[in-house]
């Protein structure tokens, strides 16, 4: 790895800690879901840091995307929120 | 309490999972197994440039065939568990409530639709070659048309030919693998029975390609059905029937 | 060899789910029809294969032309050919059970078949795969359908079934892949005899952290005690021949895992004691709370647990008597709670509540159901003239062969316990006035002829046990001889 | 700087994992546990592809400015086995979610102490 590469997969490591903890803690649920998504578009960064180009397409196409979407489909037909 | 006694179990399951993992350092080369088979075979037997697609269609085909059964075991367990009542009258779906889009996000969809089936195709089409393949480009087509579906009301997915796309592209691979018995050299299931071709080049890697072709097609089909299901479903209230 | 090729049990379930949809556009009753035809087809082959396999000498298959430990391959041997033919022969008989399709309407239908056969197909790929990741593959496909099939029914609590299981069973998930993650690392290769030979060098401590993730991630379709959480839920809430399938196939299949993993690829100290005791404290919850159940299904469900603890000692003991004890309990388990759920799905079809108290009086009124809920009953306690005598028979001599006295007296106070609560339900069948007037639901034809299938097979092998007894040991030796499965997956490996 | 790397990438690995336990386990709401059950599988899916790293290796493709050299290439089988197991997260996640749908549509409430049988 070059030193960019390795800065860029620190980078993305707190990123990824960030968003999870923001994912899990956060009472609204579509910024949850955000914060998934965000998980899913940095792990497909450090995924093609890690020379795995086709795990990345992939993460791109079905964890940003599509996941997303089908988690945004449920929260706008259930509660956005999640009571106490 | 029962936060206290599930943080002690996971920091249980975190101090053995660590300390296993701790003997595999990050980035060494630890092991000589099944991957220099594969990485030798697969551009010198094969000639299929891009190794994971040829781990994942031929060496472990089967895993694939699986997978693949796994999202049409999706769809059809989605269908089940969200049925519709769909009316017969009025040609449009009546549980999609969802706003008109803008004008602008009506052009731009229309715009960018056919570049996003057309991408999709590209990526499965040169699964051997380049990363990506029928996962891959299956999703991308299905985004395509979920960027419709979301923008225009009247946008309907034809369920007809969501069928008969599901159905023809499955049954290709488990025939393709059946002819596999007939006639391939040693008559195994999903053995390759075509001519292999040229490394890198569009037409190799004998029924790879073929293969990654059909699974884009299912897994776009298939994947296009889900959204449509979680899309078309009554968006609040109880429903009656349910009590 | 091209015609009886054990791939087809797998590709011709999926390529028929495939085309389901089609055939429904062609002609509706061929929903129905063509499943019936897979099934039949599969069961004879595999009862074809198993009757002629020649013992030491599995078919061992491989696919994509590669050789193992390179490709997936496919064993068909002693054991797995047993379990697949078991699997097969069940399928079949709920198939007939279930043919008769009008009541749920056609789109219904044909997706229950579709989640049938998938599950079919997922359990035989658990117990025919030679690879351990395939493995997984076809355990998440098993999972999967059942959690449709567990939904299938609106009207119920089916869907906090389902979604109960589906959380369990994706936390399980985890943890057989972390399992795979740590072995491939160790030895570079996910073919199970290779495993099994590289695993030798493998670091011990390494070793049973992997052993205790494969037996937390197989242990819940096994319905091994913490983990079985799912297990009353989804079968009080799937229709009848479902619940009956869970426990002919994905308990089975969840066994067959269990038992292929710890016997076969990883060789861990301690592992099989671990198993004794998770195997008592499964019997031990299992059956107090099956007595406490008010309502028939949950009973048989946790009966069922009870029943799976049992074959989990018997396999714990690591000897030959203690797999073959295994093993009859294993066949009893799935043809009679097979035969338990069948009937029960007719008799509390009428009452809401499916309490056992509103089957008061039922013997009279459905003879025929009530005498086969009967006759499994007394089986699967274990009286003498059936199948479950003898399973019952065989687990306390190998126990007393491994000198686990308190274990005999466990499984004798289990005997007891499964005497008052199944008595139970057939004094009110039988020995109680009906209190109220009911819808009396005739059982079909074809659910007769299934049930009726079940009955003879429970008496035929409880008065001539010689029936199986053959087959059951040389499934014993093919699972004990470690060796051998390695030589004839990997001619060219061998142990050491 | 490797060693670094290692508790780095593996532990942001178990942490993910470990966060989506704790949301699986803990939280009350139906779409809460999904999300926690998609971000342990982010961190699986990120711990598997991080044992396949080989230091200095290349992607396993063997493309024409690949073709004759010598390099060395990151373990392929471990990202085909993702490959595998993000699909069928995926599929697991559809099916969960429509499973809360229709729970809320039974129980109109997405909150778990609030529907009975699923209390445990």
């Amino acid at each position: 790895m070059t030193h960019t590469e390795i800065i860029l997969t620190v980078i993305s490591l707190v990123v990824l800690i960030i968003a999870g903890f923001y994912a899990v803690m956060k009472k609204d649920l579509i910024h949850a879901v955000i914060a998934t998504s965000v998980i899913s578009l940095v792990l497909s960064l450090v995924f093609y840091l890690l020379q795995a180009p086709d795990v990345a397409l992939t993460e791109a196409a079905i964890g940003i995307a599509l996941s997303t979407i089908i988690f945004i489909i449920t929260v706008r037909n259930t509660k956005r929120f999640e009571d106490k | 309490m029962k936060k206290v006694i599930i943080i002690g179990f996971l920091g249980v399951i975190a101090y053995y999972l660590l300390s296993a993992f701790a003997s595999v350092p990050f980035g060494a080369d630890l092991i000589k197994g099944v991957k220099d088979f594969y990485l030798d075979k697969s551009p010198n037997d094969l000639k299929v440039a891009n190794v994971v697609t040829s781990i994942v269609v031929n060496f472990r085909g089967f895993d694939t065939l699986g997978e693949v059964t796994v999202l049409f075991l999706a769809s059809t367990a989605l269908g089940s568990i969200l049925y519709r009542r769909r009316s017969h009258d009025s040609g449009l779906n009546p549980q999609r409530t969802a706003p008109e889009a803008s004008a602008l996000v009506q052009t731009g969809a229309k715009v960018i639709f056919p570049f996003t089936i057309m991408l999709g195709a590209y990526i499965f089409i040169h699964g051997h070659l380049t990363p990506g393949g029928g996962f891959q480009g299956g999703a991308i087509i299905a985004t395509g048309f979920l960027l419709m579906l979301v923008s225009y009301r009247k946008f309907f997915i034809e369920h007809n030919a969501l069928t008969w796309i599901e159905a023809i592209a499955g049954s290709t691979f488990v025939i393709l693998g059946l002819l596999g018995l007939v006639y391939a050299n040693n008559h195994n299931f999903l053995e390759n029975f075509l001519p292999a071709g040229k490394l890198n080049d569009l037409l190799s890697g004998g029924i790879i390609g073929i293969i990654y072709v059909a699974v884009g097609f299912k897994v776009g089909a298939e994947i296009t059905g889900i959204l449509d299901t979680l899309l078309t479903v009554k968006e609040t209230g109880l429903d009656p029937e349910e009590n | 060899m091209v015609i009886s090729d054990p791939v087809y049990f797998i590709a011709l379930p999926l390529l028929t789910a495939f085309l389901l949809p089609l055939f429904g556009k062609i002609y509706k009753p061929l929903i129905g029809i063509i499943p019936g035809l897979v099934f039949a087809f599969i069961a004879y082959i595999s009862f074809d294969l198993y009757l002629n396999l020649v013992p030491g000498k599995p078919i061992v298959i491989q696919l994509a032309g590669w050789a193992p430990p390179w490709g997936i391959n496919l064993v068909f041997s002693e054991f797995s050919g047993f379990v697949v033919t078991l699997i097969t022969f069940l399928a079949f008989l709920v198939w007939v059970y279930s043919y008769n399709f009008k009541k749920v309407g056609f789109d219904n239908s044909k997706k229950y078949f579709t989640l049938l056969m998938l599950l079919v197909a997922g359990s035989i790929g658990v117990v025919l795969t030679g690879d351990i990741f395939n493995m997984f593959v076809f355990l998440e496909i098993t999972a999967i359908s059942s959690y449709g099939l567990t939904a299938f029914y609106k009207g119920r609590d089916s869907a906090e079934a389902a979604f109960k299981f589906l959380l369990i069973g994706s936390l399980s998930s985890t943890f057989i892949l972390l399992a795979i993650l740590l072995l491939y690392k160790q030895v570079g290769t996910l073919n199970m005899a290779e495993i099994a030979v590289k695993a030798q060098s493998i670091d011990p401590k390494m070793k049973s952290i992997i052993a205790i993730l494969f037996m937390i991630g197989l242990g819940i379709e096994a319905e091994m005690f913490p983990m079985n959480g799912w297990v009353p839920d989804a079968y009080s809430q799937a229709p009848g021949p479902v619940a009956a399938s869970f426990a002919g196939m994905l308990a089975k299949s969840g066994i067959y895992a269990l038992v292929r993993v710890f016997y076969t690829v990883l060789e861990v100290d301690g592992i099989f004691d671990l198993l004794l005791i998770m195997g008592i404290l499964t019997i031990i919850f299992a059956e107090f709370s099956a007595m406490r159940q008010t309502r028939l299904r949950r009973m048989l469900a946790y009966s069922s647990i009870g029943q799976m603890g049992l074959i989990m000692v018997a396999f714990s003991f690591n000897t030959k008597a203690g797999i073959f004890a295994g093993l009859f309990l294993m066949f009893n388990h799935a043809i009679i709670k097979s035969l338990l759920f069948l009937a029960s799905g007719f008799l509390t079809y009428s009452t809401k509540q499916k309490k056992i108290r509103d089957l008061d009086g039922f013997g009279k009124i459905m003879p025929f159901t009530s005498l086969m809920f009967g006759l499994g009953a007394f089986a699967i306690v274990g009286l003498p003239p059936f199948s479950g005598f003898w399973g019952k028979l065989n687990m306390l001599v190998a126990t007393a062969d491994s000198n686990l006295y308190f274990v005999i007296a466990l499984i004798l106070l289990v005997a007891v316990v499964e005497v008052v609560y199944y008595f139970k339900v057939i004094g009110r069948l039988y020995f109680r006035q009906q209190h109220k007037e009911v819808e009396v639901h005739k059982p079909t034809w074809n659910a007769i002829a299934a049930m009726s299938v079940l009955a003879i097979v429970i008496i035929g092998v409880g008065i001539y046990p010689d029936l199986i007894t053959d087959y059951l040991t040389k499934a014993t030796n093919e699972l004990f001889d470690k060796a051998s499965y390695i030589h004839n997956v990997l001619p060219n490996l061998s142990l050491n | 700087m490797q060693e670094f790397l290692t508790y780095g990438i593996y532990g942001t690995a178990f942490f993910l994992m470990l966060l989506g336990l704790y949301a699986a386990l803990v939280k009350k709401n139906l779409v809460k546990i999904v999300i926690g059950l998609s971000v342990l599988d982010s961190g699986l899916h990120l711990l598997f592809v991080a044992v396949g790293y080989i230091s200095n290796g290349t992607a396993p493709i063997f493309s024409p400015a690949v073709v004759g050299k010598n390099v060395v290439m990151v373990d392929p089988v471990p990202q085909a086995l993702v490959l595998t197991a993000i699909v069928i997260g995926f599929g697991v996640t559809a099916v969960a979610l429509a499973l809360v749908v229709r729970l809320y549509r039974k129980h109109n409430t997405t909150n778990i102490d609030e529907i009975k049988n699923l209390k445990w």
